[in-house]
């Protein structure tokens, strides 16, 4: 079973200097967070002080990624190309013999991509550096009392309904910039009902078909309700169970 | 578990949470090898009842559970703290609350892909606190999510019978990109909307 | 007014706000007559850390004023109180928070010079709705990109009274010619990367 076929070639085995885990392969290549993300690791897994970067090696190796993401039809940044082509060009002019009387204007080939895989790292520990600062939320809260009652009694902000459409709509727009299809909803009525049904569950594990039916909502609470049903069980939150057959018929909730 | 250490959870616990708690939301904050027996723990709330006695806050119990709570004596200067300016809610807030009144029940992934932003803990906290929103369930997914809906308080601030006197969809859909107050201020008057059955119901009550 | 009581009002006002008091706001709490000096209230600010030094919260200043929360410490059983999890924050949005912070202000494109790669829309809104970024101007150059800047809110969220109090950034190495040595010349120019701007500086253009 072939890992993945590049140009054609089936790959059955990882090439040894970039061992994976096989399973982890995919969580592995798109856990990168971008190409000098990338190079960082390859040069970092080498021991390699990024000043001593042999462009020729990381190149190769760099190339064995980019083609095996493809292989595995990951989405594949433009980034990532761009930095092939730029490796390629460096280690290209790294190959030309060098004319005695340009060599004082010109830079080392690799001093740009150096400083850039420098400046990267920096950023990269200040990131991690920052997720581990103890933050609200997460390791600290802050200590609250409920205020006194004459005066205290914080106001409330009032929200017109107004505001809240006009929220809505300002997601919708969004909603469907990104995606090209368009936001479509069930009927309110039905939605709530679904609330009500699983609120109901929340206090009772199991109700009876007929209880979710009371009879002064008449012929359009029926229908309200059932297609309410119908849309918890299709989106799995609830489900249907008979205890023998031609039994009566209760409702569960999913989630145990 | 030794006590004072009880004691410190404890008075973290109802200093984080800033609403009551009941005696069985306290027993689950311990794992199961550490956790005290209810009668360990009440004995150690009236200690920490003790300990507040004569300070700015007191343990009182309510109805809901235990909840510190900062003294009436002190309203006076307390109450000074929001004299200034009523709270505003974020448009982060104002677009959940919406979500999930429309696509209830919804959990909070599904906002988020709605949104397309990740919907912050301090939201949801708010939208329950002010019992607008509350939990009908659990999605049957890892993580066992909780479900979202709107509760009868959200429709009685919104002066609606029901979900269903929401404005439809497509109405929404219609209103017009520069009706959208980014950070406009609030309409001084009219808390109340009129039941926005018709459309131009609304639009009257917008200019 | 009395020690004793001044330290009362002081810590029920922390209590009942929940957030960072700034010290205006907390001597805006005294009538005339009774307020006390800004001295006389920092130093009871001070007597009030003191007393809850070793208890189950404690007593910080951070950008936004002082704030009483609880420790961290006991964040593993206070964290239980909440079903939700506290969120977990990607690594491109830690890392496009590290560059917005450290180099502010900042456009889009210098994120994506840093960082090798596009920034997504998504994450610059999470930024903005969670009020840890914010636009402070824009660049004049086509185009005129937003410059992002942190905000007093992020400051607080990160337990931090200002930006110079972020863990320093690694040193810069520079190209020197006998780094690298393979073959070709030395590096003539090494570019130095601007140290992020002296925070007092970019607070000044908060207000």
């Amino acid at each position: 079973m072939p890992l993945a076929v590049v140009r054609g070639k089936a790959i059955t085995e990882l090439p040894k200097d970039l061992y994976i885990p096989p399973d982890a392969l995919e969580v592995i290549l798109e856990a990168f967070e971008g190409p000098l993300d990338l190079l960082l690791y390859l040069v970092r897994r080498q021991n390699l002080d990024i000043l001593e970067i042999n462009v020729a090696e990381i190149t190769r190796q760099y190339m064995e990624y980019i083609e095996m993401m493809r292989a595995l039809s990951l989405e594949l940044a433009a980034e990532y190309l761009v930095m092939a082509a730029l490796l390629a060009e460096i280690k290209s002019r790294m190959l030309l013999p060098r004319q005695a009387e340009a060599e004082e204007e010109e830079e080392d080939p690799r001093a740009e991509l150096v400083r850039r895989l420098l400046e990267y790292e920096r950023y990269k520990k200040a990131a991690e550096a920052l997720d581990s600062l103890p933050r609200m939320e997460r390791d600290l809260f802050p200590a609250r009392a409920e205020p006194p009652a004459p005066r205290g009694g914080r106001p409330e902000p009032v929200v017109e309904l107004r505001e809240l459409l006009l929220a809505f709509a300002g997601v919708i727009r969004r909603a469907e910039l990104r995606s090209a299809h368009r936001v479509h909803l069930e009927p309110l009525s039905t939605r709530e009902r679904m609330s009500d049904i699983l609120a109901a569950l929340e206090a009772r594990r199991l109700l009876p078909f007929t209880a979710l039916f009371p009879r002064r909502e008449g012929r359009a609470g029926v229908v309200v309700t059932f297609l309410a049903l119908l849309e918890l069980v299709k989106e799995a939150l609830v489900e249907l169970v008979q205890g023998e057959p031609g039994g009566l018929l209760h409702v569960r909730a999913r989630a145990a | 578990m030794e006590r004072a250490r009880l004691l410190r959870i404890l008075e973290g616990a109802l200093l984080a949470a800033g609403e009551p708690l009941s005696v069985e939301r306290l027993l689950g904050l311990f794992e199961e090898g550490e956790r005290p027996e209810r009668a360990e723990l009440e004995a150690a709330l009236e200690a920490l009842a003790a300990d507040w006695a004569g300070r700015s806050a007191e343990l009182v119990r309510v109805a809901g559970g235990y909840r510190l709570q900062v003294r009436a004596e002190l309203a006076p200067w307390v109450g000074r703290l929001w004299e200034e300016k009523p709270r505003r809610y974020s448009r982060a807030l104002l677009e959940t609350l919406a979500v999930i009144a429309y696509r209830q029940p919804v959990t909070r992934g599904d906002i988020e892909r709605v949104r397309g932003v990740a919907v912050s803990s301090e939201i949801i906290r708010t939208l329950m606190e002010r019992d607008w929103i509350r939990v009908v369930g659990h999605r049957d997914i890892p993580g066992r999510p909780a479900l979202y809906a709107t509760t009868r308080a959200f429709l009685d601030h919104f002066n609606l019978r029901s979900l269903a006197d929401l404005p439809p969809l497509e109405e929404i859909r219609t209103l017009a990109e520069e009706e959208l107050p980014l950070e406009g201020p609030p309409s001084p008057s009219a808390q109340v909307v009129p039941l926005p059955v018709a459309p131009d119901h609304r639009r009257r009550s917008d200019s």
